[in-house]
């Protein structure tokens, strides 16, 4: 399983997201926020971070990087994406999902580790999950508010397409307490909470967030 | 018109500035003595800040030296770069070294408290880039006046921002620091920033420029007019003219996060090709800092040419240039046969590079603006050869009475609970998670503890499990009833902290926090305060690699609590074999109480 | 050269989480009759005279804007 | 009522890492000609017609703006 790992300027969490698809014996191929191909990746991962600085808002010009125009196309074919943080913005920002990411209802950054309740179990990335467990890992944003419209709220929720939610108290305001979301195939995953901070209890708060590197495994050996 | 050296050649009667720029009569005097002219407007902006206080250590220096004096061979055996350097470097085997230093921004704080704190951070991370080490995780010793307090509520907020505003966007972990109240920081808040690196113990980059015919290269952001000043307070009248009306320059930087993170991915590989002879972070005292320290550190001149490096605002003065504080920059120097390599680096992380000089023959630093020399001295009298005050130190008369002044005087409670519980609601001892929450410690993936562990944790060798554990600690009542004991109480302090993580402690910074070293009381705390440190130092054999001095901590007269901030690092073979803070999870575990 | 400015609002519907905490800090400073507040942001841009209205559209709305949450409006400034 | 708009810019002097993003991403997104971008805050106020404009004036001054960095404007947009 080769994993590609976009790093653009600003990005962070890259280190832990190629480290998280080497736990799942995946090969973690870095790309370039300048590629124009993916190498032939079997999936990607857009990892956390300030993009850019995010100076404007969060994921805008990343998702205009000539890597994004790749990962946008592949994923419209059907290869596993996922955006952790700011992955998560830079693929709404994308259209890739719907939606967007604001400010924190209280306005500040917030670092703990959070609850999260799986909800589809159908994705790409979360087959190894039982429905309904729930799991513990790192949230740490300044803007994880899940934001959309009525409609688009209703249609999320209709088709199952919620993957994560928030269990307990909202840490950031996000509507229906959403933490995660899907794309209507399946492939596209965003999530705020960082699973690939959660590999390893020595390191995060669980090894909870193995999960999904380990599902992305069983979709790319079944594919 | 610029004041060019042969200008002031001419007009040696020109009367300057030189008192509203901070200088003192007879060190304007040894300016003159060391030109035998007097300075360019230019040489005298680079004299200025550099022979502030806080640049040149001018009252603590002569008390500093005890450190040095302390240590012995056995202490230092470990100890790859100590004092002098931009920061202490430890060997902490395997091939590993480490680099650790505590920096204040206290006064930028003060006046605005988020890019005050935010630049602070910056700064500091810069310090362990400069020596070639990846920067790991940050810490933050805060110290703020009465929790209820106006001005409390004013900085409190931005501060905690800015640092984690900074430190989350470059993806340092935060892994400790302290909040204290004290009504004596009202006015005055400490904003002190540790940063701890790594790096392979052959990368150790020192500062200095070598080589004839080696290039200077300034990379990162571009020069403006921002924190002009911030060292030595330039007056604005200095640089006004009156057609111009320029308005009061600021003195407060603007972090700009994003480009530092950049700034330390594109160094790292700078190092990582080897295309680097020596390198120097820009921070306080920007360009004249970095251009004089690295050719007083080198064995040959420097020239550089000062129209050449990139701005940001228009008609900048050659002294507003060389002063400028502007954040995110560093100056590398590289060899002829390098530099196309260097520019190839920078270019594909979109960093502005500019060859901005070169090493010459001979022990001059001159610096030209468009062909006119502005800037003609001995790096070393800029740079290390500033000038020295021994002053008065003098025990305050109440000391006596403060220390009569027991705990034996207070009523004992009666009601344990009660006591119990107000202490915990206390301000001091309540939960500071309100802080920690907006820290982001996980990136990286290498945080082994963190908050609320007495000391924070990290990994340095994945596949060994070799790692360091900080704590800064200082109580700055106990080192105000006694400094030489509390001082030494803060290393004790730190020091349990990292050994109860089960690291051993190998070597020691400093972030010494006082009022004015022109009230011979305080001297007498700081004084005190250096010997009780160095002497703990020796007694538990680790040494003092680096340090900081912040003086003038007051509000009006009124100097802060002394507050010598010691920071502890320890190494561990495996991180896994850490112990975390808190009881056991299992009921019926014994419970040991050690020591006396 | 033109200065052209674009302010983008967030969307009436989406909550302004920051709009509000300056709304309910100003009674606090003493400050009454202030019955609303939403934050958004300001742009200034030096704009060659060849930049049409439409192409500046296109900046708001694709970029400077994220039309899901936000509302944005440019207007020239100086000619 | 009258609708406010109180506008917070970066003062020249200071570095704007928010507009230097935007300026240098726009060639980059294929959009030439903006030479260059400052980024501030937008503010619209609902404020009751006793309120004066000294009041206003203090408002941007003293909360909305931090002056040490930033230059603030008010304008009144609605009667
Ligand atoms: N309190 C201190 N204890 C030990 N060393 C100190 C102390 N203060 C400063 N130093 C050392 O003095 C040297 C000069 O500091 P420098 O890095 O030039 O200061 P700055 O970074 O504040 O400009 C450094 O090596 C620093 O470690």
């Amino acid at each position: 399983m080769r994993v590609g790992v976009v790093t653009f300027p600003g990005t962070l969490d890259d280190v832990d997201a190629q480290r998280a698809v080497k736990y799942a014996d995946g090969e973690a191929v870095p790309l370039w926020h300048g590629d124009h191909d993916l190498k032939g990746v079997d999936a990607v991962i857009v990892p956390g971070g300030f993009s850019y600085g995010d100076y404007l808002r969060c994921g805008a010009i990343a998702r205009f990087a000539p890597v994004m125009q790749e990962v946008i196309e592949a994923a419209n074919k059907g290869m596993p994406v996922l955006g952790i943080c700011n992955g998560f913005q830079i693929l709404a920002e994308a259209h890739l999902l719907p939606g967007a990411l604001t400010r924190n209802h209280k306005l500040h950054f917030v670092c703990r580790d959070q609850w999260l309740k799986v909800e589809n179990t159908n994705t790409a990335w979360t087959t190894r999950y039982d429905l309904g467990a729930e799991i513990l890992v790192p949230l740490k944003s300044g803007e994880g508010g899940y934001q959309a419209d009525e409609d688009t709220l209703k249609e999320l929720e209709d088709e199952q397409r919620v993957v994560f939610r928030y269990v307990g108290e909202n840490p950031n305001g996000s509507r229906n307490n959403i933490a995660g979301i899907t794309n209507a195939r399946g492939n596209v995953v965003g999530l705020m909470p960082h699973p690939e901070h959660a590999i390893d209890a020595l390191t995060g708060p669980t090894d909870d967030g193995l999960g999904m590197f380990l599902s992305l495994l069983d979709t790319v050996v079944n594919a | 018109m610029i004041d060019t050296v042969k200008n002031a050649e001419a007009t040696p009667d020109q009367e300057q500035p030189y008192k509203e720029l901070g200088l003192k009569d007879d060190e304007y005097a040894r300016i003159k003595e060391i030109l035998r002219r007097r300075p360019t407007d230019a040489e005298l902006a680079m004299y200025s800040v550099m022979w502030s206080e806080h640049c040149s250590y001018k009252s603590s220096k002569v008390h500093l030296k005890y450190f040095g004096d302390t240590t012995t061979d056995e202490m230092r055996s470990k100890m790859l770069a100590g004092i002098g350097e931009n920061a202490g470097v430890v060997d902490i085997g395997d091939g590993w070294a480490v680099t650790f230093k505590v920096e204040s921004h206290n006064h930028p704080s003060y006046v605005e408290p988020y890019q005050g704190a935010a630049t602070g951070v910056g700064g500091i991370v810069r310090d362990i880039l400069a020596m070639g080490a990846r920067p790991l995780a940050v810490m933050d010793p805060l110290r703020f006046g009465r929790p209820d307090a106006d001005d409390t509520k004013r900085v409190l907020p931005g501060i905690v921002a800015g640092v984690g505003g900074y430190g989350n966007c470059l993806g340092l972990p935060n892994i400790g620091g302290e909040v204290v109240f004290d009504e004596s920081y009202q006015g005055n808040p400490l904003v002190n920033a540790l940063c701890v690196g790594a790096m392979r113990t052959e990368d150790l980059h020192l500062a200095h420029a070598s080589g004839t015919g080696n290039k200077v290269i300034l990379y990162g952001a571009r020069t403006g007019l921002d924190g002009i000043g911030g060292v030595s307070v330039l007056a604005s009248e200095t640089f006004d003219d009156t057609a111009g009306k320029r308005k009061k320059l600021p003195s407060v930087q603007v972090g700009d996060p994003f480009t530092e993170k950049v700034l330390i991915e594109c160094s790292l590989e700078l190092f990582e090709k080897g295309v680097v002879v020596g390198i120097q972070d820009l921070g306080g005292a920007g360009l004249s800092c970095a251009t004089s320290e690295l050719a007083s550190a080198g064995d040959g001149g420097m020239h550089v040419w000062l129209d050449r490096v990139p701005l940001r605002a228009t008609g900048m003065t050659p002294a507003e240039i060389l002063s400028s504080e502007s954040q995110e920059r560093m100056c590398a120097v590289v060899e002829p046969a390098n530099v196309e390599a260097f520019m190839e680096v920078c270019a594909k992380w979109d960093v502005i590079a500019t060859e901005i000089g070169e090493v010459t023959e001979g022990d001059r630093l001159v610096i030209t603006y468009h062909d006119e020399v502005v800037v003609d001295v001995p790096p070393r009298t800029v740079a290390h050869e500033g000038p020295v005050y021994n002053r008065p130190i003098q025990r305050p008369a109440d000391q006596d009475e403060l220390q009569a002044n027991t705990p034996d005087s207070l009523p004992r409670p009666d009601d344990l609970l009660a006591l119990i519980k107000t202490m915990a609601a206390s301000p001091n001892l309540a939960s500071k998670k309100w802080v920690t929450q907006q820290y982001d410690r996980y990136v990286r993936g290498g945080t082994v503890l963190a908050q609320p562990s007495d000391g924070g944790m990290i990994r340095i060798d994945e596949e060994t499990g070799r790692g360091v554990a900080l704590s800064t600690d200082c109580n700055g009542r106990y080192t105000k009833l006694d400094p030489y004991e509390g001082a030494k109480l803060a290393l004790a302090e730190a020091y349990r902290n990292v050994s109860a993580t089960g690291a051993t402690p190998i070597a020691v910074t400093n972030c010494l926090n006082f009022g004015s070293p022109e009230d011979p009381a305080v001297m007498w705390q700081f004084e005190q305060a250096v010997k009780g440190l160095a002497d703990g130092c020796a007694e538990l054999g680790i040494p003092v690699t680096g340090g900081n001095v912040s003086f003038y901590n007051q509000t009006g007269s009124t100097a802060i609590l002394p507050t010598p901030v010691v920071g502890v690092l320890g190494v561990i073979d495996d991180v896994r074999r850490r112990i975390p803070t808190g009881i056991g999870a299992e009921a019926g575990e014994t419970l040991l109480l050690l020591g006396e | 050269m033109a200065r052209v400015v674009v302010d983008v609002m967030p969307k009436p519907e989406i909550l302004d989480p920051q709009g509000q905490a300056v709304a309910n800090a100003l009674p606090r400073l003493g400050f009454e009759g202030i019955t609303a507040v939403r934050q958004g942001k300001h742009f200034e841009l030096e704009v060659a005279d060849d930049v049409d209205d439409a192409t500046l559209a296109k900046i708001a709305e694709t970029f400077l804007a994220n039309p899901v949450i936000e509302d944005w409006t440019v207007r020239r400034v100086e000619a």
